[in-house]
């Protein structure tokens, strides 16, 4: 399983990380999730921190723990740091399968485990205020799902 | 040992890294440690269910032991993705 | 719900379909699925029919059912027809959404409803060779699991 | 009525597409008068587990009733995405 992650400030492009995941041909299927910053109220700036190198390893674990769940070819995360405005992507995360129920089940719980185990944390700046976002516990329970 | 703060518990504390030569034991016994130096570590540990701990970069619990050469993190639950 | 349907010769640009679904700021969450022709042996050319009109209706309907069932802001489906290449980009779904698993359950709902329900047929070149792809049952108990 | 044919349907039968009055009743009676018509339907319609019809464009079943400004569609379980 090839196996790509990386941690940036810049934008990644779509098409050149799904051509990558499937140019060995034997991928049929590829399912991506992107996260966006939303558009809403006085938001400005979203702030992207995180433990590097930690942030890596935690995401190498849980890349392979999903392989080890799905029969993948490949997987992709791709996550930025720093500022960010409403509307910027924050997140890639793909996966290649010749099956595509394992491609979906496969990205969907690398999401869920993304969110609550990679050590990322947000900070909002709306006009004046600057406050971090909490944790929710519908991520907890999202990826406690998969635990059963 | 060196110690990483992230997030609000960095900005609480008022570095995002130290080396410490704490006494043995585990993270709790850290963390008593870390509050007896100062307000800002009594602040930043005030409220236990808010904070995470890695020790060398995994995710660990309270109950971990620790070495003089480990690197200890200390933050809130992640919000990436 | 926006709700963008093309039957294309051309391939697609991913940035493009994915940062129209999310121009409007109120989609924080993009789940896709794009297929990908496999390179296998002597295969040379997918040819993919199609249906014109029903093609766009029963695509059209499928992801209305799929909009009634989760909360959604916008739906995309870019499906190709004409001459493919093993390696060559087939179909793209992506379905945006403020939460992240209405998007993935929509986009994999609406990826097996196309697969058994909209009118496109392909042909594979092998050699000399010409034959019609067989219909899959596991395509069928894919669409069936939804109706539990 | 109009007759539409794909995949190797319309290869089995020679044509795409084509004008027919045909009887009043339903798909299956349709069918049955097509294979009247000639050894290509014949082969085209001989295992109807492998048909699938469309009816004005949504698909429809062997007991769908046909008028005569109908669309009908006879083509193989459908193999896209």
């Amino acid at each position: 399983m090839k196996t790509t992650i990386r941690i940036q400030r810049e934008d990644f492009d779509l098409n050149a990380e799904v051509a990558a995941l499937t140019k060995d041909g034997e991928s049929g299927a590829v399912a991506s999730f992107t996260g966006h910053v939303r558009k809403e109220g006085d938001l400005s700036t979203l702030t992207l921190e995180h433990y590097p190198h930690m942030t890596e390893a935690e995401i190498a674990r849980l890349a392979e723990e999903t392989g080890r769940r799905w029969p993948l070819t490949g997987v992709t995360v791709v996550h930025r740091v720093g500022s960010l405005k409403p509307g910027d992507r924050i997140v890639l995360v793909a996966v290649a399968s010749q099956h595509r129920h394992a491609a979906f089940q496969a990205c969907e719980f690398l999401m869920d485990f993304l969110k609550t185990h990679a050590p990322f944390w947000k900070e909002e700046a709306r006009g004046r205020e600057h406050h971090w976002v909490e944790h929710r516990e519908s991520d907890d329970d999202a990826a406690q799902r998969w635990e059963k | 040992m060196t110690l990483l703060y992230f997030a609000w518990v960095r900005q609480k504390i008022g570095k995002g890294e130290e080396k410490l030569a704490a006494p043995a034991g585990d993270v709790a016994a850290l963390i008593a440690h870390l509050k007896s130096l100062g307000p800002n570590y009594m602040d930043a540990f005030a409220d236990l269910s808010r904070i995470r701990v890695a020790v060398n970069q995994r995710h660990a619990g309270l109950d971990a032991r620790l070495g003089p050469d480990d690197e200890v993190a200390f933050f809130p639950p992640v919000t990436g993705g």
